[in-house]
């Protein structure tokens, strides 16, 4: 089960660079970057989990409040670390779609269209 | 058991919006299937226990989506496939399949001894080979003082964002406003003055 | 000292926003560049202060998160390679931005400019003062984003294109890094490279898993090195950017978070094996061949420069490689081989920095950057002319400059380490490279004036005093390479090769 | 400029939501330090929050005020707020070394750095937002 789990992980990963390399459209290669993030992030939280306490709920946040004790958190709790890693992953690739898109829409407005062959055509 | 198998089903549903958001030549529905795969993306973290991840992750779906619905100037995916690009896609299934096998390797797909803690036994856990690492001592000492290495937060992954790792976090503000500054940058709408301008 | 170690990252940072706000203080505008200079040569003076200092190891647990000497928090790490990389990215970018201070009064919003600058800067020092796994990919990352919009900061159609290019494929890059890291976390629970190298063999340093996080790993870096068959960004990258960042970008980007994270991973946190060596010197020698003979055929000055940055770090990543494979056995041919490399690693830096900053020089003032529309600038430029035939001098190896004792360091290591063909690859790429200059020599330096040339007068005086101290420095270091063996290159190759084992010693410093 | 709004309906509903959001958004970043939650994800939802605005109200409808150079200048205050909170770290002996009282749920200097990571955050994105649509409205350039 937790080998499917990886393993399906990369196959994520691999639509991703296979958009990348493989499609031609800006936007397409935008969304290809987009979901190389998701794998990672993905892989980052699966790498932290451990399962809950009583088997079949979902995993215990690493937050002590109400309903939980600090000493179920220390048992039973997922990994944190992997959790601000994703944190910091997940504000890059926002910050990296901002830039992403506007490269695009500058592109679009000297070239006219999204294809990247049309636009390398165009270079000369 | 329920929840491994909720996370694969979410995981599936994930691959296929990944596929349809790749292959349709509507860039409409692509960039609404990826939002779909985004949102997936924060039911899994919900699951695996990271509601601070699941707030925001929504919240950059949220505006992903609207970045990328704004920047659409035409809906269609006009380009046409070339032989070169069939080699390309030939070289990526070669290199991923070869990454694949390592991976298989990996996670002990072949009862490997050097593989991965399984899915569901983080070192944290203990019982592997080498000791709890350092998320042991976050989770350990979260009501302790700082003299006994606690932070005073209630939340393991703020104390570790904002004060074990801070230093990280300052890279990431960082990350956002070097982004964006980029952003402004690049849609100048004159970079070069021309003989004589002045800006 | 220790205190100090911060200041590096945070100064420049600090700066860039500070930056910001006075650009949008009305009266205050004219303050950015002064700060922007005064935030660069206050790096550059420290780096050199911290060269001057203690040549042992330094070591900063951010926020004092220590406890029983196991850190918590990140830690910062100032050794004998982190020293030689600080000054070298600090020279690179104080005479970076004082050539800027004329060349960029073409370009529209310089403040953007300079805060971009100064954060790419900052986030440099921080990727070579990490001792952390997930410190160093940020700071990678923030060094990387800076760079792509620095490479379409004209805003050009190709520009454009290439900035898009390079973004896209750096972020695959960082992507695979990421990966690399995560796994390398999963397997021994820490981050702190130095726990990582410590647990790594506990569980199997040449296992599967740990085989999988080198090939994420070495496949991220190579990217974000440029090397052969990743390097198709680079010389589309490169040549596009404003000629300050090219000299950036080409001179300590690609070495920072490529070539440096590439040695550090490969010797301190994975552990020198014959695997990974084959890997590296078949990345290097794959990149020295192949960059120059793309580099011969090229008529655009600066993407000429760009292909000869892929073949000459070549050199180091071979030099580098040699010493991986001998570093378990025999040390001497490892540190001599580390010698060579690292010398190289800084010779170039100065030299392409030169290079690139003349190549905008001319640019600037003959308006073209094809070698066929120029001709006799020696006459009409004299200084920029002197300039770039030192840097060309250089990099082709020609004897009293600088580039010519490290490449002969690195053939004298190859042989030494029983690699003959390597060393004749060697040879034969530093003449083709000597060629590709002189053809730099004939066309544009030689001759009668024509095309722009004609027009040309000389650059002004900050652009020319930029050039003229890395031409300086060319020359010095070539002279005073016995002298600076001890004082940079000795404790640089000594930090690499105490390996894993040296990495223990990374954590000292104050717990709580 | 004419603005492109969006209909009565639409209106309506964002002004009565937008004021939940934004609240959202900093109860969020304030609770960050005992609850799920932190600058960050405030951050992204104030941020959203404005963005539902412009979207319903169009770019001059209602939040004039926030032009993109105020928004650039706030978010450099904010990140230079969180540079400070590294720097004053000095005061105690160290960079980043948390000082403010630092007992059970206080947090020491958690707190400020989430106010500071929520500004800048928040003001850079909806910069960027207002920045990328803009651009997306101007006529082509010949």
């Amino acid at each position: 089960m937790g080998i499917a789990i990886y393993v399906l992980t990369f196959a994520l990963l691999l639509i991703g660079i296979y958009a990348v390399v493989a499609k031609k459209n800006v936007i397409k290669i935008i969304i290809g970057v987009l979901i190389i993030e998701y794998a990672v992030n993905m892989l980052l939280v699966l790498v932290g989990y451990r399962p809950a306490a009583q088997s079949g709920d979902a995993g215990t946040p690493p937050v002590i409040g109400p309903g939980i004790s600090a000493e179920e958190v220390a048992r039973a709790s997922v990994d944190p670390l992997p959790q601000a890693m994703v944190l910091t992953s997940i504000v890059i690739g926002l910050g990296l779609t901002a830039l992403m898109v506007a490269m695009g829409l500058r592109l679009y407005e000297k070239y006219g269209t999204f294809d990247m062959d049309q636009i390398r055509r165009l270079r000369g | 058991m329920g929840v491994e198998y909720l996370i694969l089903a979410l995981i599936g549903f994930m691959l296929i919006a990944a596929l349809v958001a790749v292959e349709t030549r509507d860039l409409l529905s692509s960039v609404i299937a990826l939002g779909a795969a985004g949102f997936a993306l924060s039911a899994i973290d919900l699951l695996l226990g990271a509601p601070d991840l699941a707030i925001t992750q929504v919240g950059v779906e949220v505006i992903t989506l609207v970045l990328l619905i704004r920047a659409e100037v035409t809906r269609r995916d006009t380009s046409t496939p070339a032989l070169r690009d069939a080699l390309r896609t030939g070289a990526v299934l070669l290199a991923g399949g070869l990454v694949l096998a390592v991976v298989l390797l990996a996670v002990g797909a072949f009862g490997d001894k050097a593989a991965l803690p399984a899915f569901g036994e983080p070192v944290l856990a203990g019982g592997g080979a080498v000791p709890p690492g350092v998320s042991k001592d976050y989770l350990e000492k979260m009501t302790l003082t700082r003299a006994e290495g606690g932070t005073g937060a209630g939340n393991a992954v703020t104390a570790v964002l904002l004060d074990y790792r801070a230093y990280d976090t300052l890279g990431e503000a960082t990350v956002i406003f070097v982004s964006i500054i980029g952003a402004y940058a690049i849609i100048r709408r004159v970079g070069r003055k021309r003989e004589g301008e002045s800006l | 000292m220790t205190a100090l170690i911060p200041l590096f990252v945070v100064v420049p940072l600090g700066a860039a926003f500070v930056v910001v706000i006075l650009a949008h203080v009305r009266g205050l505008k004219a303050l950015t560049p002064l700060l922007a200079v005064a935030a660069v040569a206050f790096n550059f003076v420290a780096a050199l202060v911290m060269l001057g200092g203690d040549p042992g190891r330094l070591s900063l647990l951010v926020g004092e998160w220590g406890l029983n000497g196991t850190p918590l928090g990140i830690e910062m790490v100032c050794d004998g390679l982190t020293r030689l990389m600080l000054v070298t990215i600090n020279l690179i970018a104080l005479a970076s931005i004082a050539f800027a201070r004329s060349y960029m009064r073409r370009f529209t919003s310089v403040w953007m400019f300079e805060a971009l600058f100064l954060l790419m800067t900052g986030a440099m020092n921080g990727v070579v003062l990490a001792g952390d796994l997930f410190n160093m990919y940020v700071f990678i990352e923030v060094a990387a984003i800076a760079s792509y919009a620095l490479v379409g900061f004209g805003c050009e159609t190709e520009e454009l294109e290439a900035a898009f290019k390079y973004l896209v494929l750096g972020t695959v890059g960082s992507a695979l890094i990421l990966l690399g890291v995560t796994v390398l976390y999963s397997l021994t629970g820490h981050l702190n490279m130095a726990r990582v190298a410590e647990r790594l063999p506990v569980v199997g340093a040449t296992g599967p898993a740990a085989l999988l996080a080198a090939v994420f790993l070495l496949a991220g870096l190579a990217l974000k090195a440029a090397m052969v068959p990743f390097h198709a960004w680079l010389p589309d990258a490169h040549p596009s950017a404003p000629a300050p960042i090219s000299a950036m970008l080409s001179g300590v980007l690609i070495k920072a978070a490529g070539v440096y994270a590439l040695a550090r991973i490969v010797f301190n946190v994975l552990g020198p094996n014959p695997q990974f060596a084959m890997i590296l010197i078949a990345l290097g020698a794959l990149s020295m061949v192949v960059g120059v003979f793309l580099a011969v055929g090229q008529w655009d000055f600066k993407r000429l420069l760009a292909y000869h940055s892929i073949s000459q770090m070549g050199y180091v990543v071979l030099a580098l490689g040699v010493a991986a494979e001998w570093a378990p056995t025999d040390r001497a041919i490892a540190a001599l081989c580390l010698f060579g490399g690292l010398f190289h690693l800084f010779n170039h830096a100065a030299f392409k920095g030169l290079l690139f900053l003349s190549s905008g020089s001319i640019e600037q003032q003959a308006g073209t950057r094809q070698l066929k529309d120029m001709g006799g600038l020696t006459r009409t430029m004299p200084l920029t002319s002197f300039c770039c035939r030192i840097g060309a001098l250089s990099i082709a190896g020609v004897p009293p400059f600088n580039g010519f004792f490290s490449k002969l360091i690195i053939i004298i290591a190859l042989v030494l380490a029983g690699h003959p063909v390597l060393a004749g690859l060697a040879v034969l790429v530093a003449l083709m490279t000597l060629l590709s200059f002189v053809k730099v020599q004939r066309y544009a330096l030689e001759g009668e004036p024509a095309g722009g040339a004609k027009a040309a007068r000389e650059a002004p005086a900050p652009m020319l005093a930029a050039m003229l101290a890395l031409a300086a420095v060319c020359v010095v270091s070539g002279l005073a390479m016995v002298l600076l063996r001890d004082q940079l290159f000795g404790p640089a190759s000594d930090a690499l090769l105490a390996g894993a084992k040296g990495a223990k010693q990374l954590v000292v410093g104050a717990m709580p | 400029m004419k603005h492109s709004g969006m209909t009565l309906i639409v209106r309506s509903v964002a002004r009565l939501v937008t004021g939940f959001i934004c609240v959202f958004g900093v109860y969020t970043a304030v609770t960050g330090h005992v609850g799920p939650g932190g600058g960050f994800s405030g951050g992204v939802i104030l941020a959203i929050g404005g963005l539902l605005l412009v979207l319903a109200f169009g770019r001059h409808g209602s939040l004039s005020l926030f032009t993109e150079g105020r928004c650039r200048v706030a978010g450099a205050v904010g990140a230079l707020g969180f540079v400070l909170v590294a720097l004053s770290g000095y005061a105690q002996g160290g960079f980043f070394v948390n000082g403010l009282p630092h007992e059970w749920e206080t947090g020491g200097t958690i707190l400020l750095s989430d106010l500071a990571v929520l500004l800048n955050v928040a003001a850079g994105l909806f910069g960027a937002f207002l920045a990328l649509s803009a651009f997306r409205r101007r006529p082509r350039e010949v």
